[in-house]
């Protein structure tokens, strides 16, 4: 082997020079920031001057948007070609870390400043039976939520579950492919449809035009079930076969490795994807509102009268506000702010579910 | 109770690639059996085949017989998983289950398949196989912490500890100690001398004087060229094998001056 | 020590219920998808051959009614994806790969959180604070960047626009696409990365040779949710964009196609007698387009199966 | 809940009991709730639910039978009546329709520096039909002469659903101003054009939200927008209930319906001193004859409550609608009678 | 060209565990070091931090010094990029790219840093590390064939091929003959011996047959027990260690005596 036939680049590093050489001292990011910052003050400052306001948030924002090509170029400059591409990317992916902070942080500043108004007792412990106007409560549809969104994950957590295990331990041929297509279609239904297809037949078992929380829980059970079997499919393929096959050597039969070892191995991804699949369809308004109906009064019975949830509630709170139009406006973000705090929860208790059993990587 | 294995004219397939052609040998219940061939030669993938292992994998087939005991593998109503309880396996990569602690590793077999155990009798057990592997000294400590928390070696190891402790009539090895240092490579042979008496073992190794030392007999597998199938070249006792081959093949193979 | 007899034991039961319960399970939702689509069919044949005398809110026929609709369902969710998808890989990355370990799960947590924002909010928050604050900036495009087709004017007086609509739909999408890219980029093994660290790769030429393929799969798995979600999202939809069914490529004027979903749940309280079923017809387009969407999604996957990370 | 299952008011004398169910225009929503709980007030062992879930889909769910009565923007046509097949109801009954639920319809608007603009039928047709694009268009300056009218382009916002005030809205604009504004009255905005917004919420959210923005919705929610006078012959008259209610007598029932069917025919182009012609008539539907006798007695006891005074007030203070006239009011409770 | 490594006093820490401690010593340049000792004793940690893959895993840490040709590498500003480009690593499991053909694989780390090689210049690399790790015969009619449906030994090759492409100063080796067959084993030791014309290299392994046939310095590492620390015990020329060591730790392991 002759240095002769080396690739240029590798040469291309001075055997001579330190480790160090090229390198952008470490505050030197920062630094450019600050630079890019203030330029962007300064661009709206000279606006302010012309008689805009002072936009903040547009100098952060140009700012952000400086930094990147800034640090980019003298990396470039001092560190080369890859250490520049490599500075880029971190911007980029801090920057698309912030970009999505924004509207979330925006979206809990409004929910939470808006909701708070009626955050008190008697919105946890009334309905709006009987109420017009100020006051009210939405216990109604706390219940109602829990009762439909708990009734459809029920139902779809066994079958998303054992499907993706189906589809990933068992499947094979044609039933497998058909599966997975049929759940790709699945994913394709339009939640309003969802809600008139669950309408439609529990018309046909409870007579026409009845509204229950039940048909509700089928209506949201339509939704999330290829959700469930989507991500716990990802999940569990990323199950390494090596550890299947050390449970089989053991004489473990098949279905004590999927639940004893594939399961437990995967199952921080699962409740993940689980609680993402929650959390998709209890915000659902459509198609609760067609299958589910509304209510102002309590309902603790699934399978008969219609039933209130909190998507519906505050979605009839705002589309049909009455006189003080605030108390209705305010009694909507109240149930918005609620509707997150459960899933926060549920997330939060996710977690605690994955973390109990998540698989302890050492080295 | 130890078991004979015969091996009639096997064919194994990846799908369509036939990996490994025409394979017949007995193995005698009580010996150790090596493998030994030029890497990519099919001996793991033959050896899979002595215990249904090779079928998990998708595409996967066998064509020919392979008794245990003058029963069939291969039959068509023959339960994979009790094949696979009394035929165990240790692999080439340690694969400790990263959910479990080291107690749990060891534990596996037995605690998989819910059979109840009671906790002196589990204790037991635990340090006896632990101590089989060789690494009971070092993990006695931490028998609570996750397996995979261990060097390359110490989880080869456990998985071992593992495999021993369902007490299987048959053990295979796929390179059991290619991550192992000389004492513990030591004290994994000994075992295997030990186990011996007991069971029928058949070990995959790259290592000749492993191969010389610890066997009975000797397998060699060779390869003709890539995309050709493995096959068995010549079987036979270890000391034949090594000191006095019929094919030419082996003896180079045997006394490294291959290809 | 068992016999050689007990080889020859039958399938074990555990083997079978489980393995039974899981094609029950399959076959369950094979079940529910005909009925869903038993349903449909029935209620949307009808409506294939109606013309505007049998349904008030057709013009003249189904596909002529359908037709925008199909493109701007399209187009909305194609907005979105544009947005989310290297939005939700950057912020998967970062909690993954680039953020302190202990600050990385609160942050996943914090996304995670966006995914229970209900669809209504989405709404009211792209009424009252987006569309007002974005509608500065499209007055701008428009005055000074007009020339270019997407940025026609007139532009909008609320900033209730079709790009509005598509910004709350990336953000919708984002907090599950996030999350599965975030799970399969940590599933990356550590051999791989390793091993394109100690070829001298940068973070980024680890992430671009050992994650990004091993995630590859995983990342069009959660693009094809988020199409799914974007694709079908009703409410939101509905509460922000300003839509009248035009068929324009324009991003930022009052006059913006409708999607699917959300014509369904703007028509559907008033509709009665055939325009029940045309609107149940349209659902049955949109089934068929998301469909044709994840089909792509999947040959994509599949293409290159062999070298996929997961042996 | 605690304001639920609390002690029935002692002294309620009431025995009536049972669940009442009505589906139908989300417009009436906020006046049933306060009808709803007025009822409930009085009579605790009843439960009546009101499905906001639009007019279209009220009077199908009425025909299924799956509700007790229904809300409805308007009244079922001729041809839906011969259709007839109305579940719920004795065969060959006919259905009964009130008028109960009266608002007038405001135009609302965003200007700044500006309450209220005096405008004529064609020029606020001009406007939504974007043909008058400034606020500064001589057409608008013309009645305003004390107006500070910016350079302004205008926004029409109109509703992106399909809904009973775009219906009556677009029927005011046909009949009053037939030169300007050619469609046809629909529920549906009839052309593409101008900002469309769902509900009313979503136009009152979109007007105030943006600049220079126009639109139309429930008087009720105008809130602190700026409100457009109609002119009506020679003079301008602003929303009022009274006026509302005004235009409603003045104009005749449909003709061809049955006894206790009261479908109005609105003159939008009347000119009579003091009416509002921009309103919305919602109905609340039922039976004439049920075919259970059951929720008989709850219906015509709440239909009887919603037409009484204190029911029509509790729904002007609640939801912002026009009382009914006592003129009305005794044709509503003769055809609320002959139910049975 | 080569490079000098010194190592002064280091500690290595997983976290709050010290798993090396206190070793000083200087690898020559053009020279093979070989590292042995029992399983767990920190080769393996040790040796990476000698490129800086040690703080890859959340919470190593290093104090001390390694001197590469007089410059620390744990120097503040030092860009740990640009250090293992000049020390390249082959792991103790072969770890190719799953998602990369054989060609690509080979490639990978050359693409980085100079993706506009041309095709033949590409072509000639291949085949150059192909055959440096001894596997061009068996995969060149398959080189656009994923990486990972290679055999153990065969992939462990593709990946010295490989570490090999990049042309480093130093390479570092984590026993990367342990999956090898004696064929393969062999070819690689010639490719070390050839190498060190040029280039420093660090083997660890736990042969030792291996480690007196291709090094010419030994270091023997060992540890007193779990828990405690690595030690670097002796540190000599190969000859010295195998045949007249200074300790007798060294002495009962090179000799299979230990323990
Ligand atoms: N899952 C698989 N799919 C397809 N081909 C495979 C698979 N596993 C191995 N092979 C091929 O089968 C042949 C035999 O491989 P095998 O792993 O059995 O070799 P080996 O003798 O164990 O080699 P080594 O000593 O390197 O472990 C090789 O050509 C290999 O490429
Ligand atoms: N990621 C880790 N976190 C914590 N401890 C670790 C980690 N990796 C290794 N160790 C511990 O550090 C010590 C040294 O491990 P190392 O892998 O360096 O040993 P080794 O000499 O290479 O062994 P082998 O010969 O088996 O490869 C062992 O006690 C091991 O348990
Ligand atoms: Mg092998
Ligand atoms: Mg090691």
């Amino acid at each position: 082997m002759t240095t002769t036939t080396k690739p240029d680049a590798v040469t291309a590093v001075p055997i001579e020079n330190s480790l160090t050489a090229g390198r952008l001292p470490a505050p030197a990011p920062w630094i450019i920031l600050g630079a890019a910052i203030g330029v962007g003050a300064a661009i709206f400052g000279v606006l302010a001057l012309a008689g805009n306001e002072f936009n903040w948030g547009g100098a952060i924002i140009v700012g952000a948007l400086l930094y990147i090509p800034s640090i980019w170029l003298f990396s470039m400059l001092v560190e080369g070609r890859r250490r520049a591409m490599d500075r880029l990317v971190t911007a980029l992916v801090t920057g698309a870390f912030v970009l999505a902070m924004i509207p979330l942080i925006s979206l809990t500043i409004t929910v939470v400043t808006y909701g708070l108004a009626r955050f008190d007792a008697e919105f946890f412990n009334s309905s709006m039976r009987n109420v017009t106007g100020e006051g009210g409560g939405a216990l109604h549809a706390i219940v109602g939520t829990l009762l439909i969104t708990g009734a459809a994950a029920v139902i779809s957590i066994p079958i998303g579950l054992m499907t993706s295990i189906y589809l990933v331990e068992y499947g094979r041929g044609r039933l497998a492919r058909g599966i997975t297509f049929l759940v790709d279609v699945m994913t394709g239904i339009p939640s309003i449809v969802a809600g008139l297809f669950a309408y439609a037949l529990f018309s046909i078992f409870l007579g026409p035009g009845t509204r229950t929380g039940i048909a509700g829980s089928v209506a949201l059970a339509v939704l999330m079930i290829p959700v469930v079997v989507r991500s716990s499919e990802e999940m569990l393929r990323l199950v390494p076969n090596e550890l299947r096959e050390a449970a089989y050597a053991l004489g473990v039969p098949k279905w004590l490795t999927i639940v004893k070892v594939v399961l437990p191995t995967s199952i921080a991804g699962i409740t993940t994807g689980i609680t993402l699949a929650v959390a998709r369809v209890i915000g659902e308004t459509a198609p609760l509102l067609i299958a589910a109906g509304f209510t102002a009064s309590m309902n603790y019975n699934l399978f008969d009268g219609r039933m209130s949830s909190l998507p519906v509630f505050v979605y009839t709170q705002y589309a049909n506000q009455g006189n003080p139009p605030e108390a209705y406006l305010d009694r909507a973000w109240a149930a918005a702010l609620t509707l997150i705090l459960i899933v926060m929860a549920l997330n939060l208790i996710a977690r605690l579910v994955a973390r109990f059993f998540a698989p302890k990587f050492g080295r | 109770m130890s078991k004979r294995i015969e091996v009639k004219d096997l064919n194994v397939y990846y799908s369509k690639f036939l990996a490994v052609e025409g394979v017949s040998l007995e193995i005698e219940p009580r010996s150790v059996t090596a493998f030994i061939g030029p890497s990519g030669c099919g001996k793991s993938t033959f050896l899979r085949t002595l215990n249904r292992m090779h079928e998990v994998i998708p595409g996967a087939r066998v064509e020919g017989e392979v008794l245990i005991d003058g029963n069939n593998l291969y039959d068509a109503d023959v339960d994979p998983v009790l094949v696979r309880r009394q035929v165990g396996m240790v692999f080439q990569r340690p694969n400790p289950f990263p959910t479990m602690s080291i107690k749990e590793n060891v534990l596996a077999g037995v605690k998989l398949n819910n059979s109840r155990i009671s906790k002196s009798d589990a204790d037991e057990l635990l340090e006896k196989s632990l101590r089989g592997a060789n690494l009971w000294n070092e993990v006695k400590d931490r028998l609570d912490r996750p397996g995979s928390g261990l060097s390359g070696g110490q989880q080869q190891r456990l998985c071992i500890a593992r495999a021993i402790a369902v007490s299987p009539e048959v053990i295979l090895m796929d390179e059991p100690c290619s991550a192992l240092d000389p004492i513990s490579t030591l004290a994994i042979e000994d075992l295997i001398e030990e186990m011996k008496q007991q069971y029928t073992i058949v070990i995959v190794t790259h290592n000749m004087q492993q191969a010389s030392r610890v066997s009975d007999k000797t397998a060699f597998f060779n390869i003709a060229g890539t995309g050709k199938p493995g096959n068995l070249i010549e079987y036979d006792d270890t000391t034949t094998i090594f000191s006095n081959p019929s094919v030419q093949a082996t003896e180079d193979y045997v006394s490294g001056r291959f290809g | 020590m068992s016999t050689t007899a007990a080889i020859k034991a039958k399938q074990r039961p555990g083997d079978r219920v489980f393995s039974g319960s899981a094609v029950f399970a399959g076959s369950m939702i094979l079940v529910t998808l005909a009925a869903v689509a038993i349903f449909l069919i029935v209620q949307s044949i009808p409506a294939f051959f109606a013309d505007s005398e049998d349904a008030s809110i057709l013009p003249a026929n189904f596909w002529a009614y359908v037709g925008p609709l199909v493109f701007g369902t399209v187009w909305a969710a194609t907005l979105a994806l544009i947005m989310a998808i290297p939005v939700s890989i950057g912020i998967a990355l970062f909690i993954s790969h680039y953020a302190p370990r202990r600050l990385a799960s609160v942050l996943g947590y914090i996304v995670d959180l966006l995914a229970a924002v209900p669809s209504v909010v989405f709404g009211l928050w792209g009424i009252g604070v987006l569309a007002p604050a974005v509608q500065p900036l499209y007055s701008w495009l428009v005055d000074n960047l007009g020339w270019f087709p997407l940025f026609g004017g007139p532009v909008s007086g609320t900033g209730r626009t079709i790009l509005t609509a598509g910004i709350v739909l990336a953000v919708m999408v984002l907090p599950i696409m996030t999350a599965i890219c975030r799970e399969v980029f940590l599933q990356t093994p550590v051999l791989h990365e390793e091993a394109a660290l100690a070829l001298g790769a940068t973070r980024w030429e680890m992430i671009r040779t050992a994650v990004l393929p091993f995630g590859r799969s995983g990342i069009i798995s959660a693009s094809v949710l988020g199409l799914g979600r974007a694709l079908g999202e009703t409410m939101a939809v509905a509460m922000v964009l300003s839509a009248s069914g035009a068929v324009t490529f324009q991003l930022l004027t009052s006059v913006n196609p409708s999607t699917i979903a959300a014509n369904i749940a703007l028509s559907f309280p008033e509709a009665y007698g055939m325009n029940v079923n045309v609107l149940i017809a349209t659902g049955l387009i949109l089934f068929v387009v998301t469909f044709a969407v994840n089909a792509f999604a999947r040959w994509i996957v599949s293409r290159r199966k062999e070298f996929s990370g997961a042996n | 809940a605690a304001n639920e299952g609390g002690a029935a008011p002692e002294e309620s004398a009431s025995t009536l009991s049972g669940n009442l169910v009505g589906a139908g225009a989300s417009s009436q929503d906020a006046a049933q709730q306060s009808w709803i709980a007025g009822f409930q007030t009085a009579n605790p062992d009843v439960t009546i639910d009101y499905d906001p879930s639009g007019s279209g889909a009220g009077r199908e769910t009425f025909l299924e039978g799956a509700s007790d009565f229904a809300g409805s923007d308007r009244a079922f046509n001729d041809e839906e009546l011969a259709a007839g097949g109305f579940a719920r109801c004795a065969p060959d009954s006919t259905i009964v329709e009130l008028p109960l639920y009266i608002s007038p319809i405001a135009v609302i608007f965003n200007v700044e520096g500006v309450d209220t603009l005096n405008l004529d039928a064609a020029t606020i047709a001009g406007i939504f039909a974007g043909t008058i694009t400034k606020w500064n268009d001589p057409a608008i300056a013309a009645t305003n002469p004390d107006a500070t009218l910016p350079d302004l382009a205008i926004t029409p916002v109109h509703r992106s659903d399909d809904s009973g005030t775009t219906e009556n809205f677009t029927e005011y604009l046909g009949a009053a101003a037939p030169d300007v504004w050619t469609y046809e009255a629909d529920g549906v905005w009839p052309f593409e054009g101008g900002e469309a917004a769902q509900g009313t919420s979503g136009v009152v959210d979109a007007v105030t939200n943006g600049t220079g923005t126009i639109g139309y919705a429930d008087a009720s929610r105008a809130g602190d927008l700026g409100t457009v006078a109609v002119q009506v012959g020679d003079e301008f008259v602003s929303y009022s209930p009274e006026a509302a209610a005004a235009i409603v007598d003045a104009s005749p029932f449909a003709e061809g319906r049955a006894e206790g069917d009261l479908a109005i025919e609105l003159d939008r182009t009347s000119t009579e001193a003091g009416v509002y012609p921009v309103v919305l008539v919602s109905y609340l539907i039922a039976c004439g004859t049920y075919a259970e006798t059951e929720n008989v007695e709850l219906v015509t006891s709440y239909l009887s409550y919603i037409a009484s005074p204190e029911g029509q007030d509790a729904a002007a203070a609640d939801a912002g609608s026009a009382p009914i006239s006592d003129t009305l009011r005794e044709q509503i409770t003769a055809a609320i009678d002959s139910i049975s």
